[in-house]
This record gives C-alpha cells, sequence and structure tokens, in this order.
C-alpha cells in the first residue's frame, strides 16, 4: 500500500500539478471544517474526494472555486501561485464546479442558466442564436442530451444536473469540480454521468470528483484523497486499492457493505393500500393508479423504479402530504386513514423519512434540537398545558445526537442550516427511528450519506424491522434495494409492474421491469405476499 | 436667554399656514405684536390632526408657562380644552376666534357673519355673468363658518339671477374636504365639474384651495372664487375671494386687550362680525371683474352694512329647496 | 366619458411608474417598501426644483422645459434618496422592511422640515411667477394642448407630457428587463443570487442597480403624481399612493405587462369611484345621470376599487409568484 | 473556552438578547446624535435660534414629558403619553406577532379602524341605565376585539386559501375598513355623532353614556390626564404574547410555519390554520388598541376616515422593528417613540425650533435601528474570536495554522461581509 508521501512538496518537483492546494485551513464558528489539507490534482485525471460528511470536501471545494477564504494555505495552477478570491477568479482559471445543491435559476431557461455571467450581446442586448448553437453542439459530441429553451423547474435532476455540466463546458473550463453529482440521480443517469465524465478527462480535462459511493470511485478515479474529519489522511491510486481499504482509511475503522439480517419473520398485516389514484401535477393521466400493496409487520417491502414513475405522489398520498383520488383507501393497523389528518398519521405509527430533507425535512431555522422534536413537541413529555419543557427537549436531543452520530458545532443548539447535508439527514433519521413506529416510510434514508453512515443507517432499519416494525422502502438506488428488502416491488409509470424476490431475483431482472421492458399480470402486482 | 412670548396662538388642526383660519389668526396676532415689540409664538397642540383635547391643554400650559399673557385659539374644536385652562388660569385672557362666549370672565369670542361675504361672493358671480357655478366646502358639512358661507352663496347668486332674470346651476358638495386638506380626489371631482361646464368654483376651506387650482389648471375656462383671506395672489384664476377679517379683528381685540379695555369691552363677550365692521366682503384693491363693477359692489356691501339686505345664517337641513332662480344639486 | 378616460390615464401613470419601481427593486432581490417614502422625496425635491426654476421668467415661458427639468430632478432625487436603503439592505444586510420603513418616515420628515426652515410655509406649491413679460403666471398649465395650439386640442387635449414619457418608459423598461444581458443578470440575483455569484455576477452591484432604477422611478413618480393627479403641492404626503403601487406590483405579479393592467384597472375604477356623479349618458336628446340618480353614497364607490382587486386576487391567485431570493440578505456562505 | 475574555462580558454577549438590547440602545443613541447634528444645521439657518440651544434643544427632546414645566405639567404630559402610548403598544404587537409568524402585517391601521367602530357601536348603543356600565365596557372591548379579529383573518384567509400575498390585502382592507366605517357612522346619522358638542365630525366620547375605562386614581395622580389601567392591560398582553411564542407549542407551530410551510405540514401542523389564526390575533391586537383609546371615555373619534388612516396602524411597524418583533421589547419601543414625540412638541414649545424636528429623530432613530443586525454580529464576533483562540476541534490544531487563527478568521469573515 504506497499511499503518496505525506509530504506534498517533494510531488511538486514533477510536472506541475494542473490544481495544487498546499496547507489548506479553514474554520467556521466552533469547528475546524479544513484542517491543514493538501491536495494535488493531476492534468487529464480523475481525483476523487472522499470523506465522512462534514468531513469537509465541500468546503475545500468552496475555497477552490472562490466561495470561502482559507485561514491559511495556498492554490497553485499548473505550478503558479494564484488566489482566489471568488467565483470570477475561479472561472478566470478555467475551473468549474457543480455544486451539491444545483446553482441553478429554476424560472429561467436551460439556455438562459447556461450562458447567464458571459451572455453573448451586442450593446447589452442579448444575442442567444450563436450561444444556443454551441450549446447544442457541445450536448451533441458530450451525449447530454437537454433542451436549452425548457425552464429548470420542469426538468429533471439529471437534466439540470447535465445543464450543470453543459454551464462548465461553455465556459471552456478544463479544471471540473463535482460536488456529490450522483447522489440525487437515477441508476441509468449515474451511468451515463459516468460515461461522461470519462469522456471528459479523456478530453484532458482535469477532473476532481466528490462521492460516497465507493463503486462509482473505484469505477471512474484514478486517485482518491481522504479526508476525516476536516484532517487530510492521504492520497492512494485506485488501481492499487480496495473499497475495504478506502472507507477504512475514511471511517478509521472497516465498514460492512452487506447488511446482515435474520430471515424475516411476517406478523400481521400493518399497511393495506387499495386502489390507491392521485393526479398527476405535470399531466393528465395519473401518477399514481390503482396500487395496492401490503406491508407487514416485520418485514422491509422496497418499491424500487425509476425517479419519476410515481414513487414521491405515492408516498404523498401515503403520508397525507397530498389527497388521493377518491376510492384511495389506506389502512393502518388495520384502521382506515385515508382521510385523517397528518398528525393522526403521525400519531398513530406512521414515521416517515422524507425525500427532500431541506423542504420537508427540517426547519433549516431553527435549531438541532427544536427539529428534533418536530412532531413531538405536543406530547406529555415534552409540553405540560401548552408549555414546552425545553429541559427534556435538550436532554432528549442529547441523547440522540450521541446515539446517532449526527455531528455539528454547536449540538443541541446549532441552527440545522449550518449543518453538513449528511448530519442534517443523519438527524432526520434519528428523530424518525427513534418515535414509537408501527410503520416506517423511508425514502432514500441513505442519499448524500457516508458509507459508515450508510452502515449505520441500514442496521437501524433491520433493527426497526426486527422490533417489529412494517417497512416501506422507496430507494433509487439499486444494491440498496438488494440489500435491504425482504420483497422488492417495482414501480413503473403509476403501477407496481412486478413483484420480486430479493434472493432470486437479479440486478439485471429488476432494471428490466423498472424501464417497463417487462411486467407481471396486474392480479399478482402488489399482491400480499 | 428665556424670550418670553405675551401673545400665543394654539392653532386649530390643519397646519399653521393653511391660508385658513389658522393662518388668518397668526398673521393678524403677528402683526399686532410685531407693530407693539410684543413676544408672540404659535403652538401646534401633539399628534397634529389626531390632537385630543389634552393635547390642546398641553399646548395652553406650555403657552402660559412661557409667559402668555393671552391666548388666541381659532377654531370650535378648542372649546373643552379652553374652558378647562381658562377656568384653571383666570388671570390669563383667551379669544376664542369662530366661537362662542363660555361664560367666563377671561375669555372673549368672535363669530364672523360668513354668509354675508358668501352672498356678495355669488352675486358678483352672477352678476359678472356666470351662470354654472359649484361650491365645494371643508368640514364635511360640520363646520358652521364653512356652511353659513356656503349658504350664502346661494342666496347671493339667487338674488343676482332673478335680478338679471337667469338661471343658474350650481353644484354643492362637501365631499372629500372633511379635513379641510387637498386630496387628488377632490381634485378629480372639480376637474369633473370644470369639465361638464361648471365656470366658477367657490372653493371654502383652507388646503383645499390647491386641489380646486390645479383642476381649474387643466381648463383655460375655469375660474375660481377664493376664501378667508384676498386669494388673488395664489392663482390667476381667482376672480374674487369672500373674505372674513379674520387678522384684523384678531388684531384690534389685541388692540383693546392692550389698551386695558378688556373688562369693559370684551370680558365674556361674543361679538359677531361682519359688513358692520367691515370684517366681511369682497377685496376691492384686486378687483378683476369686468361686468360687476366695485362701484356696484360697493353699493350692494353698504346695503348689506345698514341691514337693508340681511342674508340669513342659519342654514337649513336641506339647502337645496326655495330657490327661484337657482338649481342646487348636492354631491354627498 | 371621454373625461373619465383622461382622468383614468392621468391616474394610472403615476401608479405604473411606481410599480414598476417597486418591479425593479424586487426583480433584483430587494424588498421596496419604500415606495411610499421616495415618492414624497421625489415630489418634494420636484417642485422645489420647478419652483427654483421659475424665479427665471424664461422657464415660466417655457412650462413644459420646466416640467421636463422638474421630473429629472425628481429622478435623480429619488435615485439618491434610495440608497440609504440600499446601503441598510445590501450592504449591511439589514432587514429589508426596516430600512424600507425608515425611509418612509423619513421622506416627510425631511421634506417638511426644510419646507418650513427656507419657506416658512407648511406645504411647497408650485406657486405663481413672472413671466418675460412679467405678467403673473401659474403653474400647472403643463397639458399639451395650450402649447400645441388647435392640432394639440385636437390630439392632446387635457394629456400631460409626463404620460408620453411614461408610455414610453414602461417599453423601454420591459426591454431592459426582459432583452438585455443587466437585465438578465438582475432578474437572477432575485431568483438566485448564490448561482448568480458562482458564475461571476456581483449581485451586490445589481442589486444596487435595482434598488437605484427603482428609485429613480419612484422619485419621477412621485412627481408626477403631485403635479398630474394630486394638487400640485408637496405637502409631505401622497396619500397612501406607494403602498397602492406596492399591490399593482404584486397584482401585477411583477411583471411589466401585469403591472400595466392592474394599474389600468384601479386608476379607472378610482376615478369612476370618485367622478360617477358626473358621468351621463344622453337618453333621447338629454342627459341621463344614472349612477348619480341610484344614489348610492359615495363610500360604496370609493370602495369598489379595493374590493375587485381582492375579487380579481381571488380567481387569479395561483399563478403568482415573488422573485425567490427577494428579501433574503445576499450571504456567500448561504446555500 | 472563552477564557481569554473576562467572563462577564462574555457573559452578556453571549446572552442573545442582551445582545439585542445593547444594540438597539447603541441605535438610538446614533439617532439621537445625528439628531442633535441636525438641531445644530438649524441654529445655522434660523438666525433667531442660538448654537447654544441646539444642545438644550436635544436635552428637551430626549427629556420628552420631564421637559415639560412644572410638576404637574410633567405628571399631566406622562400622563397622556402612557395613554397614548396603550394603542401604539398593541399595534406593535399585532405587527410583531405577524412578523414572527413570517407574514407582514401591514394592515393594522384597517383592523384598528374596525376595532374603533366596534367598541363604540357596542359602548354607546347599551344604555348603562340598562346594562352596568362595567359590563357594556367588556361588550365592547370584545366586540372591537372580535371584529379586528375577523379583519385580520381576512387576509389570512386569502394567504392559506389563494396563497395571495398579504401584503396587497392587507393594503386593500385598510381602505375597505376606512370607507365602511364611515359609511356605518354616516348612516346611523346623529346617533353616534357629537352634536351635543357640535363636533359633528366625531363620534360621541363613550363617558356620554357613562361608559370609560377604570382609572383607580390615576387620572388623578397624572394631574387629570387620560392616564387609566388600560396600559396596564396592554403590557400583560404584551407578556402573554411573550410566553406565547417562545414558552408554548402554540408559539413554537407559528414560529415554524413561519420559517418553512411544508415542512410544518409535513410534521402535522395545519399551516393554513396558523396563517389564518396569526392574522386573526394579530388583527385582534390592532384592535384591542383602538377600542381602549375610545373606551377611555374622553376622547373624539373622528368618524371621517375615508380618506385617511390612524397614523398608529402603521407606527406599529416601526415599533416592532425597533423592538426586533420581540413582544417585551415592543412595549419600551412604543412608550419610547411618544416619549420623543412629546419631547418634540416641548421644543417647539419652548424654543424657536420647529414642529417637524422630533418625526425627524424618530425616522433617524428607526434607519438607525436597521444596523442593529450588524451591531449584533460585531458583538457576537468578539465573543467568538474569544473562542476561537482554541478552536473547538480538533485537540491538536496544526502549529501552521496554529497561532494567528483568531486575526485570520477575523478578515476572512470582514471579507465575506
Ligand atoms: N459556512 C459554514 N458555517 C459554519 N459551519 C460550516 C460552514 N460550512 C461548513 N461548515 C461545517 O464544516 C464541516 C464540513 O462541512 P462540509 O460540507 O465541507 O462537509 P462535507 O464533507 O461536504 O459533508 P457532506 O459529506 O455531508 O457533504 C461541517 O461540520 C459543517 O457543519
Ligand atoms: N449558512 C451556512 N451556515 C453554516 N454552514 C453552512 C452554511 N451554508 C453551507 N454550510 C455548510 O457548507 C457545506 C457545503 O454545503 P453543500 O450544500 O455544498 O454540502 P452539504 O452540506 O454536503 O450539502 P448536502 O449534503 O445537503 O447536499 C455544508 O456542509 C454546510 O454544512
Ligand atoms: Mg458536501
Ligand atoms: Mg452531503
Amino acid at each position: 500500500m504506497n499511499h503518496d508521501s505525506s509530504d506534498p512538496r517533494r510531488e511538486g518537483e514533477g510536472a506541475p500539478y494542473a490544481i495544487e492546494m498546499r496547507n489548506i485551513t479553514k474554520v467556521f464558528p466552533g469547528i475546524v471544517a479544513n484542517d491543514n489539507i493538501t491536495l494535488q490534482l493531476r492534468r487529464g485525471e480523475i481525483h476523487a474526494l472522499l470523506g465522512e460528511n462534514g468531513a469537509g470536501k465541500s468546503t475545500l471545494m468552496s475555497v477552490l472555486f472562490g466561495l470561502y477564504q482559507p485561514e491559511s494555505g495556498e492554490i497553485y495552477k499548473d505550478g503558479v501561485r494564484v488566489t482566489i478570491q471568488n467565483p470570477n477568479d475561479a472561472n478566470a482559471l478555467g475551473i468549474g464546479m457543480v455544486h451539491q445543491h444545483f446553482k441553478l435559476v429554476d424560472v429561467f431557461t436551460v439556455l438562459d442558466n447556461i450562458i447567464l455571467g458571459v451572455e453573448p450581446n451586442t450593446l447589452g442586448f442579448l444575442r442567444k442564436k450563436a450561444a444556443r448553437e454551441k450549446v447544442l453542439r457541445l450536448s451533441e459530441t458530450y451525449g447530454l442530451n437537454v433542451d436549452p429553451d425548457a425552464l429548470v423547474e420542469d426538468i429533471t435532476v439529471g437534466m439540470q444536473q447535465r445543464t450543470e455540466i453543459l454551464k462548465m463546458l461553455y465556459r471552456d473550463n478544463e479544471i471540473l469540480i463535482f460536488d456529490e453529482p450522483t447522489a440525487a440521480l437515477t441508476p441509468q443517469e449515474i451511468g451515463e454521468l459516468m460515461q461522461i465524465i470519462k469522456g471528459l478527462a479523456a478530453e484532458g480535462k482535469s477532473i476532481l470528483f466528490i462521492s460516497h459511493k465507493l463503486n462509482e470511485i473505484m469505477e471512474i478515479a484514478d486517485r482518491c484523497t481522504v479526508l476525516r474529519k476536516g484532517r487530510y489522511i492521504g492520497t492512494v491510486n485506485i488501481c492499487e486499492t480496495t473499497k475495504e481499504e478506502l472507507s477504512n482509511m475514511m471511517v478509521g475503522r472497516d465498514v460492512k457493505f452487506s447488511v446482515d439480517k435474520s430471515v424475516p419473520k411476517p406478523g400481521k398485516t400493518v399497511l393495506e393500500v387499495r386502489d390507491l389514484s392521485v393526479k398527476s401535477r405535470l399531466h393528465k393521466k395519473n401518477a399514481v393508479s390503482n396500487v395496492s400493496l401490503t406491508v407487514r409487520a416485520g418485514e422491509i417491502v422496497c418499491i424500487a423504479g425509476i425517479d419519476g414513475n410515481g414513487q414521491s405522489e405515492f408516498v404523498s398520498a401515503l403520508t397525507g402530504l397530498e389527497k388521493p383520488e377518491p376510492g384511495s383507501r389506506i389502512l393502518i393497523d388495520g384502521e382506515d386513514v385515508t382521510k385523517k389528518s397528518i398528525r393522526y398519521r403521525n400519531t398513530h405509527g406512521l414515521s416517515h423519512i422524507p425525500e427532500d430533507r431541506h423542504k420537508h425535512g427540517l426547519i433549516l431555522d431553527y435549531t438541532l434540537e427544536q427539529n428534533i422534536v418536530l412532531q413531538r413537541y405536543f406530547e406529555e413529555e415534552f409540553q405540560h398545558g401548552g408549555f414546552i419543557r425545553f429541559d427534556r427537549v435538550r436532554d432528549y436531543s442529547e441523547m440522540l445526537i450521541e446515539k446517532f452520530d449526527v455531528r455539528s458545532g454547536q449540538g443541541p443548539a446549532t441552527i440545522a442550516r449550518s449543518m453538513s447535508g449528511g448530519n442534517q439527514q443523519k438527524a432526520i433519521i434519528a428523530r424518525e427511528l427513534d418515535r414509537y413506529h408501527s410503520l416506517l416510510v423511508a425514502v432514500q434514508p441513505t442519499r448524500g450519506l457516508d458509507v459508515g453512515a450508510i452502515e449505520f443507517v441500514h442496521r437501524e432499519i433491520v433493527a426497526s424491522r426486527d422490533a417489529g416494525a412494517a417497512v416501506l422502502l422507496v430507494s433509487l438506488e439499486l444494491d440498496e434495494v438488494m440489500n435491504l428488502s425482504d420483497r422488492i416491488l417495482v414501480m413503473y409509470e403509476g403501477e407496481i409492474t412486478g413483484e420480486l424476490d430479493p434472493h432470486t431475483t437479479t440486478v439485471q431482472e429488476i432494471g428490466l421491469y423498472m424501464a417497463g421492458a417487462r411486467r407481471q399480470n396486474p392480479e399478482k402486482g402488489g399482491g400480499a405476499a | 436667554q428665556s424670550k418670553t412670548y405675551e401673545i400665543a396662538i394654539v392653532t386649530d388642526v390643519g397646519q399653521l399656514m393653511d391660508k385658513g383660519f389658522n393662518q388668518g389668526t397668526y398673521e393678524g396676532a403677528k402683526a399686532y405684536a410685531e407693530a407693539h415689540k410684543i413676544g408672540y409664538k404659535y403652538y401646534q397642540p401633539a399628534n397634529g390632526s389626531d390632537a385630543t383635547d389634552n393635547d390642546r391643554i398641553a399646548a395652553m400650559k406650555q403657552a402660559i408657562n412661557n409667559g402668555a399673557k393671552i391666548i388666541v385659539a381659532p377654531g370650535f374644536l378648542q372649546a373643552t380644552a379652553m374652558e378647562t385652562v381658562a377656568k384653571e388660569n383666570p388671570s390669563v385672557k383667551f379669544v376664542f376666534v369662530d366661537g362662542w362666549a363660555l361664560g367666563l370672565d377671561n375669555v372673549t369670542a368672535i363669530v364672523y357673519k360668513e354668509q354675508e361675504s358668501g352672498y356678495l361672493a355669488g352675486y358678483a358671480a352672477v352678476m359678472e355673468g356666470y351662470t354654472k357655478l359649484g361650491f365645494t366646502g371643508g368640514g364635511g358639512g360640520g363646520n358652521p363658518a364653512v356652511n353659513r358661507f356656503g349658504y350664502g352663496f346661494i342666496q347671493g347668486a339667487d338674488a343676482a339671477a332673478k335680478e338679471k332674470g337667469v338661471s343658474v346651476e350650481m353644484k354643492y358638495s362637501f365631499k372629500y374636504g372633511e379635513t379641510f386638506a387637498a386630496s387628488n380626489e377632490l381634485q378629480t371631482q372639480i376637474a369633473g365639474w370644470y369639465a361638464s361646464g361648471t365656470e366658477v368654483v367657490f372653493s371654502c376651506g383652507g388646503s383645499m384651495f390647491q386641489s380646486v387650482k390645479s383642476a381649474a389648471g387643466e381648463y383655460p375656462d375655469a375660474r375660481i372664487i377664493g376664501v378667508d383671506v384676498d386669494q388673488s395672489g395664489e392663482s390667476e384664476k381667482v376672480i374674487t375671494s369672500a373674505v372674513k377679517g379674520l387678522s384684523a379683528s384678531v388684531e384690534r381685540v389685541l388692540g383693546q386687550f392692550y389698551d386695558g379695555k378688556w373688562d369693559s369691552e370684551l370680558a365674556d363677550q361674543a361679538q359677531n362680525l361682519g359688513a358692520a365692521e367691515n370684517s366681511t366682503g369682497l377685496p376691492t384693491d384686486t378687483w378683476s371683474l369686468k361686468n360687476f363693477t366695485v362701484d356696484q359692489y360697493t353699493e350692494l356691501f353698504n346695503k348689506i352694512k345698514n341691514g337693508e339686505i340681511v342674508p340669513v345664517a342659519e342654514v337649513p337641513e336641506d339647502v337645496t329647496a326655495g330657490w327661484s332662480n337657482v338649481v342646487v344639486t348636492l354631491e354627498q | 366619458m371621454i373625461f373619465l378616460i383622461q382622468k383614468t390615464l392621468i391616474f394610472t401613470i403615476p401608479l405604473l411608474i411606481v410599480a414598476l419601481a417597486g418591479m425593479y427593486a424586487e426583480r433584483s432581490g430587494i424588498i421596496n417598501i419604500a415606495l411610499d417614502g421616495l415618492m414624497i422625496f421625489g415630489a418634494f425635491v420636484g417642485a422645489l426644483a420647478a419652483l427654483l426654476l421659475r424665479k427665471n421668467p424664461f422657464f415660466v415661458d417655457h412650462n413644459q422645459l420646466t416640467f421636463l427639468l422638474a421630473m429629472l430632478v425628481a429622478a435623480a432625487a429619488g435615485a439618491l434618496f434610495s440608497l440609504l436603503l440600499s446601503f441598510s439592505a445590501i450592504r449591511l444586510k439589514a432587514d429589508q422592511t426596516i430600512g424600507g420603513t425608515a425611509l418612509n418616515m423619513l421622506a416627510p420628515a425631511i421634506a417638511l422640515l426644510i419646507i418650513k426652515v427656507f419657506f416658512t410655509k407648511d406645504m411647497l406649491e408650485m406657486e405663481r411667477a413672472a413671466d418675460t413679460s412679467g405678467t403673473m403666471k401659474d403653474f400647472g398649465f403643463v397639458i399639451l394642448h395650450d402649447d400645441l395650439g388647435p392640432i394639440g386640442r385636437i390630439f392632446f387635449d387635457k394629456a400631460y407630457i409626463s404620460t408620453f414619457l411614461a408610455a414610453g418608459l414602461f417599453v423601454v423598461l420591459s426591454i431592459f428587463i426582459y432583452k438585455t444581458k443587466t437585465g438578465l443578470r438582475l432578474r437572477s440575483c432575485g431568483e438566485h443570487p448564490q448561482a448568480a455569484a458562482s458564475v461571476g455576477i456581483d449581485v451586490i452591484r445589481m442589486r444596487y442597480l435595482g434598488t437605484t432604477i427603482s428609485g429613480a422611478l419612484a422619485g419621477l413618480g412621485g412627481y408626477i403624481y403631485i403635479a398630474t393627479v394630486a394638487n400640485g403641492t408637496a405637502s409631505g404626503a401622497v396619500a397612501g399612493m406607494g403602498f397602492l403601487a406596492l399591490a399593482i406590483m404584486i397584482f401585477g405579479n411583477w411583471k411589466p405587462l401585469g403591472i400595466a393592467l392592474g394599474a389600468l384597472l384601479f386608476g379607472f375604477l378610482k376615478c369612476l369611484g370618485v367622478i360617477y356623479a358626473q358621468i351621463s349618458i344622453p337618453i333621447h336628446g338629454q342627459d341621463v345621470y344614472i349612477l348619480r340618480d341610484l344614489d348610492l353614497p359615495m363610500y360604496f364607490y370609493n370602495l369598489i376599487p379595493y374590493v375587485a382587486v381582492l375579487i380579481v386576487l381571488a380567481f387569479t391567485s395561483g399563478s403568482s409568484r415573488a422573485p425567490k431570493a427577494e428579501g433574503i440578505p445576499y450571504d456567500k456562505g448561504a446555500r | 473556552m472563552k477564557n481569554s475574555v473576562p467572563p462577564s462580558q462574555a457573559g452578556v454577549l453571549k446572552n442573545a438578547s442582551a445582545r439585542s438590547i445593547l444594540a438597539a440602545l447603541i441605535c438610538i443613541l446614533g439617532g439621537l446624535v445625528v439628531g442633535f447634528l441636525v438641531l445644530l444645521l438649524l441654529t445655522v439657518f434660523a438666525e433667531d435660534i442660538s448654537v447654544a440651544e441646539a444642545f438644550s434643544g436635544i436635552v428637551i427632546v430626549l427629556g420628552g414629558p420631564f421637559s415639560g414645566g412644572s410638576a404637574q405639567d410633567i405628571l399631566f404630559q406622562m400622563g397622556n403619553m402612557l395613554f397614548q402610548s396603550t394603542p401604539l403598544i398593541l399595534t406593535g404587537l399585532s405587527v410583531a406577532l405577524a412578523f414572527n409568524t413570517g407574514l407582514f402585517n401591514i394592515g393594522a391601521a384597517g383592523q384598528y379602524l374596525m376595532g374603533a367602530m366596534g367598541a363604540l357601536l357596542v359602548s354607546l348603543s347599551i344604555p348603562t341605565t340598562v346594562v352596568p356600565a362595567a359590563i357594556v365596557w367588556i361588550l365592547a372591548l370584545l366586540a372591537g376585539t372580535l371584529l379586528g379579529v375577523l379583519w385580520g383573518a381576512i387576509p389570512g384567509f386569502f394567504k392559506a386559501r389563494f396563497s395571495v400575498n398579504e401584503v396587497i390585502v392587507c393594503i386593500m382592507t385598510n381602505w375597505i375598513a376606512a370607507n365602511i366605517v364611515s359609511w356605518v357612522f354616516k348612516s346611523t346619522g346623529d346617533r353616534f355623532i357629537n352634536v351635543a358638542e357640535t363636533k359633528v365630525n366625531f363620534i360621541r366620547k363613550t363617558a356620554s353614556n357613562g361608559v370609560a375605562t377604570a382609572t383607580l386614581g390615576l387620572d388623578k395622580l397624572f394631574a387629570g390626564s387620560y392616564m387609566d389601567i388600560s396600559l396596564f392591560i396592554a403590557i400583560l398582553i404584551a407578556v402573554v404574547l411573550y410566553v406565547i411564542l417562545n414558552r408554548t407549542t402554540f408559539g413554537y407551530e407559528l414560529k415554524a410555519c413561519g420559517y418553512n410551510k411544508f415542512a410544518s405540514r409535513y410534521a402535522g401542523m395545519n399551516e393554513q390554520r396558523n396563517i389564518i389564526l396569526s392574522m386573526a390575533l394579530a388583527g385582534g391586537l390592532a384592535a384591542c388598541g383602538a377600542a381602549f383609546w375610545c373606551l377611555n371615555g374622553a376622547q373624539d373619534f373622528k368618524w371621517d376616515t375615508y380618506l385617511t388612516l390612524p397614523a398608529d396602524g402603521f407606527n406599529g411597524i416601526p415599533v416592532a422593528l425597533l423592538a426586533s418583533n420581540n413582544p417585551i421589547g415592543v412595549i419600551f419601543s412604543a412608550i419610547f417613540l411618544k416619549h420623543i414625540t412629546v419631547g418634540g412638541s416641548n421644543l417647539a414649545a419652548q424654543t424657536s425650533f420647529n414642529e417637524y424636528v422630533s418625526p425627524l429623530i424618530i425616522a433617524v432613530i428607526i434607519y438607525f435601528s436597521s444596523f442593529s443586525k450588524l451591531i449584533k454580529d460585531l458583538l457576537l464576533r468578539r465573543m467568538t474570536k474569544a473562542q476561537h483562540a482554541t478552536p473547538a476541534q480538533p485537540a491538536d490544531p496544526p502549529p501552521a495554522a496554529g497561532p494567528d487563527k483568531g486575526a485570520a478568521d477575523e478578515d476572512a469573515k470582514t471579507k465575506e461581509e
């Protein structure tokens, strides 16, 4: 195992690095996000950046992109010292970044977003024609197909992703930063993205690639730098390393990738859905049509499917965020809750890990502890005669933070907004799993989490199953699906098109169902096991 | 250096320079004070148009603290405040402009026969040859002085119309004038009058004049009749003004006070000033009317002065009724 | 009837301009509730300018020129005054409603104080002044036909140059915000400043630009308002016009066309409410004053425009959408 | 941790509300300084004022009622001031409450008018010969408040039901209220109008029906001023509101909806109900303020309001903002504003400065209060800087970046500004 020498300067003597960040330190209130970190990016390489949630990856990249000023450390481009005060400087140096949260104006068209900042114009009047052709040409060559005239708010996450990439290409950047680009993508989209990135590298562009998914890193990266708790751990050549070693470097211990769980002992039916249909906001037909399924105590049922096939709407209806069409019926523990309020469902056995942590999961301007009791503040335990018992809230959240290892600047009193997304997610999971629940609805529970955290979350979900809860898991990640579920239902165009057994089926087979290439006869579809 | 202000003016709602009785009163007092080298000062009750009785009382007390010997207060709204303070300070004298006797020896009241000025203005307008008149008044129909102006205006117009054997239309409104302030609504309304043929509008209330003037601005032939003071200097559109001798009478009362005639002539009196005291009428030195001459005016004025003509002061419920040659249309 | 249309136009113009002012600020991400104050300030400085100019007979002879100059000065004043808002809202990242509220209180305070100290009055009128021949002339005859003779009478009766100026401005402003590079950047700062910053747009500068344009327009609107609709006096108040404009901006969904329609609708109903008593239709030969003869109290007619707006909103609501980032101080680190 | 600063100071700075108060005071100071400069400037232009008067001038303004003259005058002015700040406290609370729920209640003026109407109609139409005055007083207060609740609920409803921006609805409802009130009183003719005192633009004083807020001799104590117990009720309301917002589940919900209505929904809160509720309560508060004003007994209410909105309605906004929407703070900011106002009229009365000086000073203070965020941050930074002298984690900072971190952190931040 030869890590690059921990003293970076010696490395500097060879061909100068496309980008070299030396001894970068960045401090935020109560936390050192980057602590004397060095990163060296060779021309034309795909360099992965790996680390736990809150390890400091985004911060380091933000420094490189000029969003933050480091307390100390230097940045060299092609061996020349440069100072990057703001994104302009970064752009000028040919550095482009795809941010974790896309930086797109969603009421603008794709084209407007791409040209924003470098608008072709005569006397200040926009001249979009040429730009349009260039964009089409680019998406042609790199196989990114996006409609330049579509409004960003109307296109899928994958397309937005590609729009971000086009932004960089349009500016002829040769150093491309991807901060967790795959966190939000479907398996198909991930596949495409990988190809695109490889293509870009082949073009001689140098790429920094942040991901928590070791497979992806193993697949495309040439080298990988690992951070832990804001410190530099080391840089390894991918060809000479293994997933195990990487995860060990990053977490500081060995991580299990396969979830070990006992055989399920399904008990009584907890969730029963009959002919559930939901209107679509986008098109005429229903987003969900006549879905029937049951989930029983002590089993994990997983709904697989490509994003946008009605999973979100299904869950919204199930949890009460949206009204289903007349005729739909939802029963929890045998009780019909179709017309019941969200509060009623929450207090009658439903736990829900939402898809969008910022929109639904958290009140970003509340503190961590306030968010921890988001659905419990009214319970006897936390209030008395309408008055909140802050002492108990504090104790309780400290307990959860401890138990689920949620990291943040000022503990329970941290403003949720300031927490790393990964840790925000952990907080939500802690909250939902610790509440009493007979039914757990988890939508992409590990999105944006590091392997250590994922392992942990998976263990917790299984534990809650074994404790007798019924678990309905919605995931776009096939290995998660395969690992975790006891039964797999595939959702395609708003219908359950197949029920599969994880032990007998294969990823390929599921893929076929997800793509709509194959389907089982409706009667069996969604039939109770 | 402590100045003392022997003469105090406590203003009514609205601003000091309202071109109405606040200003008139103030200028009268000012004229006398400056002529006789006496310290004077105006006091504006706090909270502007939302001023309460106590705000007025506070203002009067402040005046007394500053050494006021005599307090001139225009506006009937000041009754309550004045009564309170006057009782507490018998040594201080009060002049209640547009008011009435309060049964206190240190208070004297001045009222005017506005109907006379109104009468003269209406008569002059019709004699000049105008047959489409308008009257817009302040105080929302609740201000006695304004109402007398308006009622007199109709009487005068009717008299002249009878004499000439013509028939006269008059639009009559208290809309948008509650606070005597100018407003875009008032300007639009009056512009509407001019647009639909009204020739002269009697603008009867302080700053409302600004609205009428601006409305007239858009209509080359539009004309205005001013109020309280001679407003011909304000706009070339002003054909005459129905004045009441605010300044003059305040000045005179102050004179009587300083000549030691308070107890004999003023104490608890309510003087009702009109043509006889040269306190009502139209300004002759800025005369601009052609067909109705100063001589004709003087003749008429004297008739009122010696009581041959007595414009009615009591405004009836319905001002539209009982006119031979004037058709009054109310707008409210 | 013609009169009603004339008045509607005249009344709509300041509303339109000031609502556009609001739009420019908010599209750049700054909530501008200071419109009222900016109008008051512009009105005051504009009136002051007209007053001083007319001390020179030349300008008394040339009313239109004086009017134009005064409008320019008013706009400049508004722009300057708005810097107070930009400074607190952009530079100090202060709550934008505080800055705005402060301006709404500052404007009348400053105006009235100056008027009192230098003119010993409580309001500033556009007084009479002597023209070159020495005769005293009113200001306020700024309607066009006066200068353009008979032709003017036919085409421009009761029309102010400000009306045409504003119409032109409306077109220019609409094109600017949609069709130019700066317009695109300005809008991006109102929707997603971080995104704008990440492509090297100077958000701070864009927001200053938006607010300053806003200030200029509001100042201009304020002066036009007093010169054409409200008594030709700067009295340290504009009867809540600024807030109405704010409402019209929201009503128009932060879009020029919507704003124009909103302003027209409101202006029309407002004027109708005031002069309903004069509106007559000839029925065989003689004029019948329908609305007056209904004799409903005027309050009823006063209510119409406000109620109408609410009703329309109730139906068109869903589409309404404020710029996403409006009111949020721009902060690089934020996500 | 913060061993590098005197614990006392760090303690003070650590406390958020202490920081806000300190910041507010600094702002006020700044406002006064500017006010003083204005006065100085005026002495230059107005020849009849000496430069020395500028200083005594600012003292008079700052003194408020205390610069009123004799002890009697002071008490008298103070009583009136305290009474007049009561409605202002309540409109301030109204605005502050809405702000806490992420709503901008610019409709306090209309709610105020509705409150006045409700209170007057009831207090003047139920003869106290039949029903005890105390009961009538309570009924009137409730009626006024209730009308305000309904009126405030309208913008709330439009927001919740049609997702219409509350600002526009508030502005519309303001003018609608102004016209309705005038309409109602116009059409009821002389039943309520104060013909007795020939003040026909005003509504009868409620005392004419024997209805008046209890004074417990306060009016005597304050030399025959308007002072009554309504101020104390208002303060009580403020305290209750503070507790509700910061200590109760209800307040937790309201604020949650203000921050993120989607998440609130997800958490099972009824965000639509909360929006309506919050606006309704805001309306009730503003209306209650009006009711207190009218029920004092000695007040004239000008019913012809259709062209103008009550100033106290809009002044609620600066009051709330000056107090950074803290209900307790509102009490002080409201009284302070009235205090300066009284000082201003004393200034005009006792010197040759005119009556337009104090509004300017107030406006400047409000403007400066927008700097309070900046000032708070500075105070906070003093604290965090102290902490960063020894960073939280990791345990052993790398020597390279060790020593000058505090400083480096400083300017890194200032750059970010
Ligand atoms: N602007 C900021 N203010 C305060 N703390 C911050 C800020 N930015 C980052 N942090 C903290 O610094 C640490 C590193 O954050 P960073 O986002 O770089 O981690 P990360 O590796 O991107 O995490 P994730 O895997 O979840 O993306 C986190 O604890 C975060 O809370
Ligand atoms: N206003 C802020 N205050 C404190 N920390 C912040 C703030 N804005 C961003 N951060 C930190 O900056 C880091 C970078 O944010 P970014 O969204 O790029 O990564 P992230 O936190 O991993 O996001 P996510 O995981 O939710 O996709 C985050 O870790 C977050 O903790
Ligand atoms: Mg990150
Ligand atoms: Mg993350």
